[in-house]
């Protein structure tokens, strides 16, 4: 998977939230074989309780670190955040989320494609979650996106791609890498997303909030191989049940064929 | 010198630069950013920006957290 | 929808349990416009309260009544439970359940078989709770029974159809009326059953369990009216995305035929 | 339903585009019992050929009429067929439609709001095409939309609901009628979208495109009264299998409770 | 994976038939890391063109061949054959297949079990190709079965696993291994198999007839440790969208438990 | 004399038939159906079906039920 | 005069308003709208518009369609 | 003499045990199985059982094949 001219060799990406405590996450990512991580900006916690430094537990000899603007509400705050990570000396690339709802998690798209606008003028590489709309990928590429990252599900809910004709559409169409970000529950869902052509898989809390997050990251590993190696080889055709002599024999599967 | 630090009130004993400020913080600048007035101040130019009085000032980090 | 020479105008079965009260059940049979009731067998309470006898809660002038072997877990105890049906004067129809698990109460189809092949040599009109394997339909078929009843999901379950695929293939051999007994929700359940080409559905907990047993009776009507003229009308074909220039162009869509 | 203050009994709006003929589509209107049709606007034929007139296959006694901007791409050329419909003297009233392309038929919905803000600013009723994202139906509520129309499959496509989730999250939070457009390919569909909710439900090809349009219209009536009836009188919790002792036993079908 | 007191590291157990050429089926058979292979039994061809012997393509020290009955349509041919093929000097081992149907090749129970029965006698570890039917799991268990290997789809259909909640019922009662043994098209197909609780996958079309089985091989063997782990790490719950104020809450949505 | 009826053991003040036994327990013969020792009683041989002592009787009746 | 009538070049005999452009195109005008030069011409004003020379008329009326 | 040889007529020269059949038809007798009129034969009793004539024999091998 290159990206902005940056080559992963694994095409899975992850999430530094919500794991049970950092040794667990540095386990996690490290069976997981990700060399992409996502992390969020947040004040600094000044009760002079320094909390264990993030970025100590992640091996950035391997791994690279793409900030998220996570929380940002509106095309400002998500600006000033990018601008502010980039600051922080990691790079110049960003997550960029601008959450139109704060029950649903939802992208809010029109301030999204008007900050992706923005931060790409300022020279950022810009890779921003979006939902699984065709339109909306296609004009976040116009807007020179280096990636775009349609959503499988709602944040957190492990639904499993829930609409996986968007996906081949966003996919037939999309000139940049597409990471399906968000709605993963387990490992058939990450390989389900590879299996529809996806370039990338981003999840977070499925690794983060499984029973045994080190091996489900596991899992998640392989499925994303799996996913891969399963679109690349072609798979056998679907046979459903064909309704002897009928024009629309096997076509249609709940429906059924005309009868007079 | 009264400033708003990271969204509360804070008192300082006088004129500080960002440099200054960072390290009464006990703050180690290679893992932060800092905003004055939601301007980011460019790392080099900490030891140069001297943070006025009643300025807003923003000190983030990166923290665990992705696709939630 | 004729079944051993008997025609129904509605292809809806309805059960008699688990209503609120008598006086709802008689008006959800009303409002289904059902023009047959499954009735169980049970010991006469001989407290000396007389409970309101059941029968008497049902039209008889517009609503055909099926007793059933609901819980008989033999093929012994339920041919046993039809002849005693059989004498209680209603007619000599029997919806034939043989139990085989008492958690998922699925039918064991062995038992099945051999208590339909002794009931129709004894003269009954035998209609058997199945599963939906093609296989035990065809067998029961030819063991004489007068309709085969493949359940769509677990008794009570409210899952809907569980494998259209399956019960394609039942309808597809089938010379006698398929019925979808069990696993109905809701009304597009029912719907979705009949355009798969079932001849019927029976269903019970969905409607007498509802929140309002009238209203859903009513829908229930409309569904199954809905999904068979939908049947006989002959639906369009899906279209899912067409991938242009892939060797696995649409195969990957759940649901999805072969080649579109 | 009631949009803009006007009621209306039945809650499936239809189109009027690829019957066979006038006289099967206007079969199908009357079978349907619809209360409103959506009409497209195009250029006179001058070429002397007096086209039936379509209108005149409408019982507008019965039949509320509603034109729509089918087939423009900006928001430009919406607002100007929204205007030129309105003069040709129907009503106010404007099924408004922004293609954001050609082979999915998807919305663009950044040009769709521009134009829902303007069209309700100059006093229409604006009933606008959107896809199912619930941030693009809260704005185009908040830009004052009549009622929001979200996608339930590509146009034409027949594939069903497609993200049934989407759909509870855009009833959840709509103060608007929320009618799905588009997608429906066979009856239980359309009792699907009314089962989760939705106000109405708008569909074309699914009717004029069956083998037997007016057998589908009737179909169709059933089903949307089916599916709000269903909805209304609140449908038995599904069941899926209980694993034993497991904490997260039932929960996740078809996933899986932890094992040691 | 133990069958019979045998251990197996790999759960993917694949077939030998439908490959391009014997060198790829060697090759994708290494590819899958599968230690145990399927294989028929048929009449010697005598037209003296001595086909390379299959056998000869299978690494012994590696992986454990296990012959079948397939394409038996009776239990005594399906008996016949398994002594034959224990006679042939590879094992006492026998998958056994009794099939009901040409058509859907789906398993005739009542002949399996009585095959299976009159095996297990002999000495055979017996394991039985059957239906998702759990009655009849459960009774090819208590008749001696070493392991029961439902079906997850038709043979050769490709469409995945029909009928989750089935399988996740033959799993809860099983006290021998369970594995899915037919109806796999593809990784993700196989990964949900394992999610469910399968001890093993068995699969042959989905591998041989890709349009590159190797490749296809290698995301099987991925993908089955994909699920078994996922199955392990315990996933985390799915969350649909609940409705806030509505009786029906969440309940609307396919696959969505009752209650999450 | 002692029956064993609907699972429960009876006494009754002698030798009985089938239609005296429902008469006894007030039950309408005509939505019940009959078994002694297993074996159904046809409607029309009530009246001359006498019940052996120790015998087991079954009455029932049809309640609530389908697909549950 | 020349006018852009539906997007095809059309000649007429000379000034017109909308009212004696639909009577020469022989068209219903209750079933119509126009547009002059992309703007829309009020019903009421058909008679007292006189469609300028070159300029582009559209004509439209409702046909068969909806979701497609 | 004659035998019916997987399912078609075969003519042998006389009387043959199963190792001598197998010798002839240049099969290997380690990946066959083989039916005398419908009963197989041991491996250690091949050169002990003399085929009967008219008798239906069946050798049978491993081919590809599995769940299809």
């Amino acid at each position: 998977m290159i990206i902005a001219g940056r080559t992963f060799t694994s095409r899975l990406v992850v999430g530094t939230g919500k794991y049970p405590s950092h040794e667990i996450m540095k386990a996690a990512h490290e069976a997981s074989g990700t060399e992409m991580v996502t992390v969020a900006v947040r004040r600094v916690d000044l009760s002079g309780k320094g909390a264990a430094a993030l970025l100590s537990w992640i091996d950035r000899e391997r791994i690279f670190i793409l900030p998220n603007t996570a929380a940002c509400y509106t095309a400002d705050d998500a600006i000033r955040t990018a601008r502010l990570a980039r600051e922080a000396g990691l790079s110049n690339w960003i997550k960029l989320e601008v959450i139109g709802d704060e029950k649903s998690l939802y992208p809010d798209n029109e301030a999204l494609l008007e900050a992706t606008r923005v931060l790409v003028r300022e020279g950022f590489v810009v890779l921003p979650y979006t939902n699984d709309d065709p339109i909306a990928c296609r004009k976040l590429e116009d807007a020179g996106a280096a990636a775009v990252m349609p959503l499988g599900a709602p944040i957190g809910s492990g639904l499993g791609i829930q609409n996986p004709n968007n996906l081949l559409m966003i996919k037939d169409q999309a000139r940049v890498p597409v990471i399906v970000d968000a709605g993963v529950g387990t490992a058939s869902d990450a390989a389900i997303a590879m299996e529809l052509g996806a370039d990338g898989v981003l999840m977070n809390t499925a690794i983060a909030q499984a029973s045994d997050p080190v091996a489900m990251a596991t899992a998640m590993k392989h499925a994303v191989i799996a996913g891969r190696l399963a679109y690349l080889a072609g798979r056998i055709p679907k046979k459903p049940h064909a309704v002897a002599s009928s024009p629309t024999a096997g076509l249609v599967t709940p429906g059924a064929p005309a009868r007079s | 010198m009264h400033i708003i630090l990271n969204g509360d009130s804070h008192e300082l004993p006088g004129s500080l630069t960002v440099t200054q400020l960072l390290d009464r913080l006990q703050i180690d600048p290679r893992i932060v950013a800092v905003e004055v007035n939601r301007v980011v101040v460019k790392r080099d130019r900490y030891s140069g920006t001297v943070i006025p009085d009643g300025a807003e000032v923003e000190i983030v980090t990166f923290v665990g957290g992705g696709a939630r």
